[in-house]
């Protein structure tokens, strides 16, 4: 009985100490591990859609409930404004989910630029989504719609040839992402006040 | 000493039927005859290059570990000149010389010498050096892309890219016959389907390989491909094209046949052949691979062992 | 028969290094190694738990109980495996992005578990320490080795910079996953033969 | 912060408390040992030990069914460490190795050709194996396959060389070779090994007393490895610097190569790497058993009394040894003349035996300071009886008691040990043996003018070694033989001035086949002579026989000497063991130390509880007869290399050895006319 | 030597050869100057031990009975009148050890009268005193022991092995010594059944004959007791098992037909029919003292032999090469084959190439590419456990088709020989 | 249904844990040697990995990110596995005696067996559902069992084969495990 006690108390002792040790070290690095993410993750997609920005668009970045999820937005200053923010959303693709970082000119409602973040297509077919710059240069100063279609649906979204699904997930995401805006714009303009000097 | 008379002993039986490795070897190298022939008056100078190279740089891999392993020099034996001159003929003949020889190094020295050379290898060795440099120079061995500088007086695409790519529609041209003749592109020793059946044929008559792997090959292809056919005729090319393109009667008749990687007993052998071929279709119509043989007949070599496990009782055996 | 400390710590580095001599740990080597950068992160990674749950198992080699000892000298190692985890998402986010799924792993490495067990509980603190130092050096210089063969032969570059000309074609069989064992496997060959010597 | 310390302590008690109680619920017994015993196993599952890997080892050790030194990998440690959990001591876990007893698979001819299975088994399964010899190595490296650690490679001679260091015992080459030609054995087992009648023995081998391997370490001295051989002596025979000198070396009788040309100088072999050792100035380390707790008393520090000593320590026991005179070495320090074996090699010699840990009480004597009941009663399970032969023989002539009068060993040990003896202008030595010749070559060294030896047959039945008589001739000493002495003349001061002698004739042969001489009637002859020294054999002086009750048990021969088996040298005394010249009579060292090494085995035998029989299969004091060549073909000659001796001039007037040392150039020439025989077979590249 | 077909699917066809029937010209090989008897030494003796029970200088008399002692159970009987001149051990193949008896041949021959007079009554303890020295060794003692005795008695008038004609020729001219003899073997057996297994192609009536008789197909491996047992009489024998354990048993035509001849002549028999077919392939049958040299044999019949030949006793399948011309006939020698330096196939160090070959010629399917390396390897006892290693009835085909040319026979034997030698030693220690 | 099948076949062959993920190689190797051994190992990963694989995603649902300390998954994983392992092991040594000759001695390999966690954190990763995680977490332990079979049969011929001794054991056995790997490529875009 001795024994059975004592293998309980180590090895509850050690795992709450362990539980305790590794809290404190996700506490301390919490803020960190998150940019990290977003800057190598979500980064370079931000970064080329909020091409010009003065800022870091990553530092500048706040959420905004939106229902159940809360959602991150990244501000992009121009000229001393903040005139773009971007966002991420996700659409359904060949290969499972499509990340796909819009971003938005808030003055003009339209699109500042699109890039796609995480996926898992094929690589030479749904992959091009990614590598061809033609595909998502062509969303650039488009307005926002209220429904984004491929053209072989009878929309206006130049499909990827042999990738129509992953061009449809495209415009999937960037059909919510637009609702989500369009959603959110009051509160988005209210904190984006905040940002401008 | 030299007046001294010692006799001989040895163990019965005294007699022997006279087979060697040595006339194995050249057999199956003159049953290749036809096919290879074929390619160098198809393809020219550059597959006898190639089918020169790889024949003495395999002679080479094999004389060097020899060497270095310190045990005897193995060349005369052939074998690793059958596996040079068989890597040879699924090369496309514009290989360049450094593919060639790193070929028979695979082929050779990783896929049979350091297993301890002949008998001991538990893969075809030319099917691993092949699938490695498939892997790692696929577009060396695009044939479409590597024949593009000649000119023959029929359809220039590689059947099986054509029917991966654009359907059973842009095969239709080819007919058996014509297949058969060696009217496809392909590799050096493969397009060329009646040199290899009758090569084929003659090693099974001859008893050199086992026609049990050979046939239950054929039949797996032939079975599996009518069933894809039947099921969707626009994406599944019909059986006689299957057999007749690609690497098919090669495999049926040099590859799958290998001694030391293929089962000896009879139920092992046919399911060995028929997987071979099954599986072959399976890559050629719904996987990523052009042509299946070589990762089918690489499976089936993995499988081997288990499937030779499978085998009569023998005579008196209590259990 | 005691050891100095240099005498365990040289050890790891020829005589027992991981996982040519000791065949133990093969699943990172063989996953990881693509690159030399990738290599020799793992095994840094790998270096660092091994050092610190060494230590931690030694001093504590007294008070476990013979019953959990296994599960002890786990949790020690992944709480390690956790800091090493959060520290490598704060600070070189990319390496950590590429090594993936690895990292956790190194808590089901063997080498951990075998040293652990083969050592540190029946040895001091510091010979642990040297014996976890050694042996994590070596297992680093291991994977990075293989790590420069299979980058240079297989992609044509060294830490990311092509080495050869631009006509040279690269064999990418050895970044596949038969090209690491093979390679492995040839190395090993070559280790045997050096160790006859 | 608190949520992950509340988890995982959670988790912790979760899965500590389902171990805890699932280890009682589920419990099984297992003995815990196990487990423990595994752990200092060496893990390498190889099988050396007989068990299906180490787990079923553990078992077994805990079961009882194998000892804690079950693992061969491991080494002793891990054996002590198994010990330890098990409760017991490791007891006398020696470790094994594996030794072949064939050199040279190419050398005995094939007797027909082999095609077929490249293994040892399947040619010998064919009519017993294509070599002629019976128990020669076939050379196919059966061992080789089956050994696991790589300890074994066919050398260059085409037989089985095995690396020491790798070995570990496990006996697989043993199990698998058809021609038992490898045998794994311990230090104990070798020291113990006795020539055997199925050994691969060269006839030198079978000759020596001592049963030194005389092929292997002529062949380590023609590699150049004189310690190697200085082992393999020494395993045999501990007194080598010795041997070296005064041994008369029987074996060079019996070399195949002095059958068609001089036989090789052995023995100078011997003594070349000997006294290479002792001015290397540095003794190579001797290994030894592991103490057994047992404790011998050795009665007479002479050779047979040191080799026994020697042996026993090796064997792991305690030793004492006795002796009565101030130091150890008897007869070789007393009997043998400074010249021929100067004190201080036999010093050093004697030291490094002693050096194993062998206690020693000098002055001591039997029967005066001590009897055998003292030391049973002091604790010694044992007693070796090695008192040698130190009374002479008295020539029971009139006036033997003269002044002036010696016997030989009474004046060789007196000599020997510094007493000044007044040395007479003519000395008469009677006696034709060895002890006679030292007598008069020390005479001469003392400055005697005119030194005769008075024997009674001719020079051709000398027993003496027919070098030392040589030499004695060389220093002008007279022989006078056929010469039987009748008495001693006297002057009134009772001092001797004249020997009387019978001149004799040689008679028919008697069933000797030697002609017995037979006295000429009327034949006295003066001899003048005012120094008389008998010389004409030694028995063992057994006063120590009348004191005490139990010794009077010992049964002893007419000839004084202690009765005993001949090959157990186990005397009617269970406890007590005997050699040397005290069980044989005046004989040879080398014979002494052969007797020595028996004693011990015996020895052996009766402190570890078992039988004391004699070694099975021993070649005792016998040939095997196919050994024996008529002749011996395809011999190119070589002369054998000259021993290099002192110029007479010089050695005559001084103590200074006489025979010296041959050169490492000679060693090597000298080594190479070795034809490295085995039992049937020789190097016929040697012979050519 | 039978070569492979150009057709390699066609299994060879290992057909006796034949000369012209009936045989009329027999060659009689004279009297030698000296014979060499095999007396096969018991396995429990060992080397050393063995005393004869005549030492040498003593005299024989033809057909006298020498053995160990009198109570042996083996025992060879003298062939020649004369004197013994040595005896010496000598090793056989496979752990057989016998003691060799050397007689120098005297005249005139003197007959020994023991047989004669312990033949007047045909019962089980003449088997046990004479019979079995019979040429071709039959194996009588399997009639009267105690458990599974023997029932059914096969007569051999076929070949156990290719390039015999031992067995024809006895059909053929002792028929009715053979007859003879089958009535004998019964009377002093009192076996139930009694089959005379005749080939095909004997080209004779055996009707009259007091036995079952059965007309086999003379090919090899078919002739082998084994399968015979399979094919004629139906029944399997398990692995490790013999046929006697069955409860069958085969005597050579030939060692019946000399029982008849005996028993007609009151001598007991000491003359050996043996094919000998030397470097020219032709078989040549002779007739010869047991215990005949075989030099003299060859002298004889003009054969010549040099160095690196090959002479081996019995047939090319199951033989066994000997060392030296002065190997004697022994009275199981149905056939002597001589072969050339020139004719001996070569061995390989190849191993084993998997082309299974060996697979399908095995009468007994025996997994012959598995089992060989395992033997290679030495692992003799997964070789019996995995791959039917007992299975195999030793016909010797597997080397002869193999393509590698590794002596499999070779291996399957020694395999055996190294099991059962271990089983011993373990049953020895406990 | 279909879903599911091919999830499993994905599992098996194309995206093999051995061949194509490199996981579970020490225990690959090592108990590749012998036939049995292999088929025991087989057996008891497919055992463990379908218990440790529902656990832990239960654990991963309903603890870990009800409280969102997903940066726990690694202890908490290997926590429970080698708890469950011990316990299985445990369990039949006691209750099935025959079972555990069978298989439960290769048990403790499987603590340190990187296949079980990485199948675990795999599941999680691509955010399967219960019964995906289930089917894949046999799926992949099949896959595991059915390439060290294959791979156990094809070894026990390479041991009988001459070898160069600088290559044998281990070092051929990586080289095969590559060839097989190779092979496995024919499988590659089944899916």
């Amino acid at each position: 009985m001795r024994e059975m006690i004592k293998m309980v108390v180590v090895l509850t002792v050690l795992s709450s100490f362990s539980g305790g040790l590794l809290a404190a070290l996700r506490n301390g690095t919490q803020e960190r591990i998150e940019y990290q993410q977003l800057k190598f993750v979500k980064g370079p997609a931000i970064r080329a859609i909020l091409k010009g920005c003065s800022n870091d668009p990553i530092v500048d970045r706040f959420k905004i409930k939106d229902g159940d999820v809360e959602r991150s937005f990244f501000v992009g200053i121009f000229d001393g404004k903040p005139k773009a923010v971007a966002m991420e959303s996700i659409g359904k693709g060949f290969g499972g989910p499509i990340g796909v970082m819009v971003g938005i000119d808030v003055d003009a409602d339209k699109i500042a630029g699109v890039g796609i973040t995480t996926h898992s297509e094929t690589p030479g077919v749904g992959a091009r989504a990614k590598t061809d710059p033609t595909f998502v240069a062509q969303f650039k100063g488009v307005p926002l719609a209220d429904t984004f279609k491929v053209k072989a649906d009878g929309g206006q979204v130049d499909a990827l040839s042999g990738a129509t699904v992953t061009s449809r997930g495209v415009s999937a995401a960037l059909t919510e992402a637009s609702a989500v805006y369009k959603r959110l714009k009051p509160k988005l303009i209210e904190k984006l006040k905040t940002y401008s000097k | 000493m030299v007046d001294q008379k010692k006799f001989t002993v040895s163990h019965a039986p005294f007699w022997h039927d006279g087979s060697c490795i040595r006339s194995r070897s050249y057999h199956t190298m003159l049953a290749a005859l036809p096919a290879v022939l074929f390619g160098v008056v198809r393809y020219g100078m550059p597959a006898v290059g190639v089918i020169s190279l790889a024949v003495s740089s395999a002679m080479i891999w094999e004389y060097v570990m020899n060497r270095i392993m310190r045990r005897d020099i193995t060349i005369g034996d052939g074998n690793a000149a059958l596996i040079g001159l068989i890597f040879a003929m699924l090369v496309p003949a514009s290989s360049p010389w450094w593919m060639v020889i790193i070929g028979t190094f695979v082929a050779i020295v990783v896929a049979k010498q350091i297993y301890g050379g002949i008998g001991g290898n538990p893969f075809h060795p030319a099917l691993v050096a092949v699938a490695m440099l498939m892997l790692s120079w696929k577009d060396l061995f695009d044939f479409d892309a590597a024949l593009v500088n000649y000119e023959f007086d029929f359809a220039m695409a590689y059947p099986l890219a054509a029917l991966k790519h654009f359907g059973t529609a842009a095969v239709e041209n080819f007919t058996p016959g014509a297949l058969l003749m060696g009217n496809q592109i392909g590799a050096v020793g493969t397009p060329f389907g009646l040199g290899l059946i009758a090569g084929g044929l003659y090693l099974i008559v001859r008893g050199f390989v086992r026609w049990e792997i050979s046939l239950s090959f054929l039949a797996g292809i032939f079975v599996t491909a009518f069933i894809f056919h039947q099921a969707d005729s626009a994406r599944y090319a019909g059986p006689a094209f299957h057999l007749f393109t690609g690497y098919t009667l090669m495999g049926a008749f040099f590859l799958a046949t290998e001694d030391s990687s293929s089962p000896v007993h009879f139920i092992p052998m046919l399911i060995y052949g028929a997987g071979g071929g099954i599986l072959t279709m399976l890559i050629r119509n719904i996987g990523i691979h052009v042509d299946g043989v070589v990762f089918a007949l690489l499976v089936m070599n993995i499988a081997n062992p288990l499937l030779d496990k499978i085998r009569p009782k023998a005579l008196g055996k209590v259990f | 028969m005691a050891k100095t400390l240099t005498q365990e710590f040289v050890k790891g580095l020829w005589e027992e290094i991981p996982p040519f001599r000791l065949v133990l740990g093969l699943c990172p080597t063989l996953a990881v190694t693509k690159s030399v950068e990738n290599g020799i992160g793992m095994g840094v990674a790998t270096a660092f738990v091994l050092v610190f749950s060494n230590i931690l198992v030694s001093a504590l080699r007294k008070i476990i109980p013979a019953k959990v000892r296994i599960a002890c000298f786990i949790i020690v190692i992944a709480t390690f495996v956790t800091v090493v985890e959060l520290l490598m998402q704060a600070f070189t986010y990319p390496l950590f992005l590429k090594l993936g799924i690895f990292i956790p792993l190194i808590v089901v490495n063997c080498i951990l578990l075998g040293r652990a067990e083969a050592f540190a509980s029946k040895n001091g603190v510091l010979a642990s320490a040297a014996d976890g130092l050694g042996i994590g050096i070596g297992f680093t210089l291991a994977l990075g080795a293989l790590g420069s063969l299979r980058e240079i032969l297989g992609s044509g570059t060294f830490f990311g910079k092509a080495v050869f000309g631009p006509a040279f074609q690269p064999f990418s069989f050895m970044v596949e996953a038969p090209g690491a064992f093979v390679c492995l496997g040839l190395m090993l060959c070559l280790m045997n033969l050096a160790g006859k010597k | 912060m608190t949520e992950a310390l509340l988890i995982m302590f959670g988790l912790g008690a979760v899965c500590g408390s389902v171990l805890s109680i699932a280890s009682k619920v589920f419990y099984v017994y297992e003995d815990p040992r196990i487990a423990e015993v595994e752990g200092f196993l060496a893990g390498a599952n190889c099988g050396g030990c007989g068990y299906a890997g180490c787990a079923a080892a553990a078992v077994a050790v805990v079961e009882g069914k194998a000892p804690p030194s079950v693992c061969i990998v491991a080494g002793p440690e891990s054996a002590e460490k198994v010990a330890g959990v098990m409760g017991v001591e490791a007891g006398t876990a020696e470790p094994r190795t594996s030794s072949n007893k064939c050199r040279g698979g190419d050398r005995a001819e094939d007797i027909y050709v082999y095609m077929g299975v490249d293994s040892c088994q399947a040619v010998s399964a064919l009519s017993g194996g294509k070599r002629e010899c019976e128990v020669g190595c076939l050379g196919y490296g059966d061992c080789v396959r089956a050994c696991l650690f790589d300890a074994i490679k066919i050398g260059p001679e085409g037989f089985p060389v095995i690396d020491e260091k790798k070995c570990v015992g496990c006996g697989a080459c043993e199990r698998v070779c058809p021609k038992n030609v490898l045998s794994i054995t311990t230090l104990t087992e070798r020291l113990l090994h006795f020539n055997r009648e199925d050994d691969c023995l060269a006839p030198c081998q079978q000759t020596c007393p001592a049963q030194i391997d005389i092929p292997l370490y002529i062949a380590q001295i023609k590699r150049g490895d004189y310690d190697g051989a200085v082992r393999t002596i020494r395993d045999r025979n501990p007194l080598l610097l010795a041997c070296g000198r005064v041994c008369p070396h029987p074996c060079e009788d019996f070399c195949r190569r002095g059958v068609e040309d001089e036989a090789v100088s052995i023995n100078q072999l011997k003594r070349f790497v000997a006294d290479r050792e002792m001015h290397s100035g540095k003794r190579l380390p001797v290994a030894c058993a592991p103490d057994t707790g047992k404790r011998v008393a050795v009665i007479g520090g002479g050779p047979a009394g040191l080799t026994c000593a020697y042996y026993l320590r090796r064997l792991g026991h305690d030793v004492t040894i006795y002796e009565a005179m101030p130091k150890l070495g008897g007869m070789i320090r007393y009997g043998i003349p400074e010249y021929r074996l100067p004190k201080k090699v036999l010093d050093w010699e004697i030291e490094g035996i002693l050096n194993l840990g062998i206690h020693v009480h000098t002055h001591v004597k039997l029967g005066v300071d001590f009897d055998i009941p003292s030391l049973v009663s002091a604790g010694y399970d044992a007693i070796f009886l090695g008192v040698g032969a130190w009374k002479d023989y008295s020539l029971r002539i009139d006036g033997e008691d003269l002044k002036g009068c010696y016997t030989g060993i009474d004046f060789l040990s007196r000599i020997a040990s510094g007493e000044s003896i007044p040395i007479g202008r003519k000395v008469a030595v009677i006696g034709g043996g060895n002890t006679a010749i030292d007598c008069v070559r020390t005479l001469v060294r003392l400055g005697a003018e005119e030194v005769s030896i008075v024997y009674r047959r001719t020079r051709k039945e000398m027993p003496a070694n027919a070098v030392e008589i040589e030499a004695a001739e060389h220093e002008g000493v007279k022989f006078i033989f056929l010469a039987a002495p009748v008495r001693i003349i006297g002057d009134e001061a009772g001092k001797a001035t004249h020997l009387e002698y019978l001149k004799m004739e040689l008679g028919e042969p008697d069933a000797s086949g030697r002609r017995r001489p037979v006295p000429i009637e009327g034949s006295e002859t003066l001899l003048e002579a005012d120094m008389v020294i008998a010389a004409i054999g030694q028995q063992p002086e057994i006063t120590f026989k009348e004191e005490g009750k139990r010794i009077q048990s010992l049964k002893t021969t007419r000839w004084n000497t202690i009765e005993a088996d001949p090959e157990t040298l186990q005397s009617s005394i269970p406890y007590i063991f005997t050699a040397g010249d005290a069980a044989t009579g005046p004989s040879l060292v080398v014979d002494a130390i052969g007797g020595g090494r028996r004693a011990a085995r015996s020895i052996h035998l009766y402190l570890s509880g078992q039988e004391v029989t004699p070694p099975e299969k021993s070649l005792f004091k016998r040939h095997i007869p196919g050994t024996l060549f008529e002749s011996v073909k395809g011999i190119q000659k070589i002369p054998r290399v000259p021993m290099p001796e002192l110029p007479v001039e010089e050695r005559i007037h001084s103590f200074i050895e006489v025979d010296q040392v041959i050169s490492e150039e000679d060693a090597k020439k000298e080594s190479s006319r070795c034809l490295d025989c085995g039992r049937i077979c020789y190097n016929k590249d040697a012979a050519a | 030597m039978i070569k492979r077909s150009f057709l390699g699917l066609a299994k060879p066809k290992f057909e006796v050869q034949r000369i012209g029937l009936p045989l009329s010209e027999v060659k009689e090989v004279p009297m030698p100057k000296q014979v060499t008897l095999m007396l096969k030494k018991p396995p429990e003796r060992m080397a050393g031990t063995d005393t004869v029970a005549l030492s040498p200088g003593e005299t024989v008399r033809t057909g006298q009975k020498i053995s160990l002692s009198s109570d042996s159970e083996t025992y060879v009987i003298s062939s020649v009148t004369g004197t013994i001149a040595r005896i010496k051990p000598f090793a056989g193949d496979f752990g057989n050890a016998f003691i060799a008896i050397t007689i120098d041949v005297t005249s005139p021959e003197v007959f020994d009268e023991a047989f004669a007079k312990r033949a007047q009554s045909l019962d089980p303890a003449l088997a046990g005193a004479f019979l079995s020295a019979l040429p071709g060794n039959p194996a009588f003692s399997v009639f009267f022991r105690e458990e599974t005795p023997v029932t059914t008695l096969g007569i051999l008038g076929i070949e156990p092995d290719l390039a015999s004609m031992t067995r024809r020729f006895v059909l053929s001219h002792q028929k009715a010594a053979l007859q003879k003899g089958i009535e004998a073997v019964k009377a002093i057996t009192g076996v139930d059944r009694v089959v005379l297994l005749v080939p095909q192609d004997a080209g004779m009536d055996f009707k009259d004959m007091a036995a079952e008789v059965r007309t086999v197909a003379a090919a090899y491996p078919g002739t082998l007791p084994k399968l015979l047992m399979k094919d004629v009489f139906g029944q399997t024998v398990p692995a490790g098992k013999t046929c006697e354990d069955l409860g069958c048993t085969f005597f050579s035509a030939e060692s019946v037909a000399a029982l008849g001849t005996a028993l007609e002549t009151g001598r007991f028999p000491v003359e050996k029919v043996i094919t000998v077919t030397g470097k020219d392939q032709k078989p040549v049958v002779v007739t010869a003292k047991i215990g005949t040299p075989v030099k003299v044999i060859f002298d004889e019949l003009g054969i010549v032999t040099g160095h690196l030949d090959r002479v081996v006793f019995g047939g090319p399948m199951t033989g066994s090469a000997v060392y030296t011309e002065d190997y004697p006939v022994l009275p199981d020698t149905d056939a002597i084959l001589v072969q050339d330096k020139t004719q001996i196939p070569p061995l390989s160090q190849y191993p084993c190439i998997n082309c299974g070959e060996c697979v399908r010629i095995c009468p007994a399917r025996v997994p012959v590419n598995m089992l060989v390396r395992y033997l290679e390897a030495g692992r003799y006892d997964e070789a019996a456990d995995l791959y039917d290693l007992h299975c195999c009835i030793e016909c010797g085909l597997c080397s002869f088709v193999c393509v590698a040319r590794i002596p499999i026979f070779q291996y399957i034997r020694l395999g055996k020989f190294e099991l059962s030698r271990m089983h011993a030693a373990e049953a020895h220690h406990g | 249904m279909g879903d599911y099948i091919l999830l499993a076949i994905s599992c098996i062959l194309v995206n093999n844990i051995l061949l194509a993920q490199y996981l579970g190689n020490c225990p690959f190797l090592g108990t590749s040697k012998k036939m049995e051994t292999a088929v025991g190992m087989a057996m008891a990963v497919v055992f463990v990995l379908v218990m440790a694989g529902v656990i832990t995603w239960l654990l991963e649902a309903y603890v870990l990110k009800a409280f969102g300390l997903e940066y726990l998954r690694t202890i908490g994983f290997i926590l429970v596995i080698a708890s469950l392992v011990q316990f299985v092991e445990m369990f039949l040594k006691k209750s099935v005696p025959a079972l555990y000759r069978g298989l439960g001695i290769f048990l403790p390999l499987i603590t340190t067996n990187c296949a079980v966690m990485g199948v675990c954190l795999i599941n999680i990763k691509e955010e399967y559902t219960f019964m995906q995680a289930l089917v894949a977490s046999f799926s992949y332990a099949f896959g595991f069992g059915l390439a060290l079979i294959l791979f156990a049969g094809v070894r026990e011929r390479i041991i009988l084969a001459r070898v160069p001794k600088p290559m044998q054991d281990t070092a051929i056995g990586l080289v095969t495990a590559g060839m097989l790997s190779l092979a496995f490529f024919a499988f590659k875009g089944m899916v």
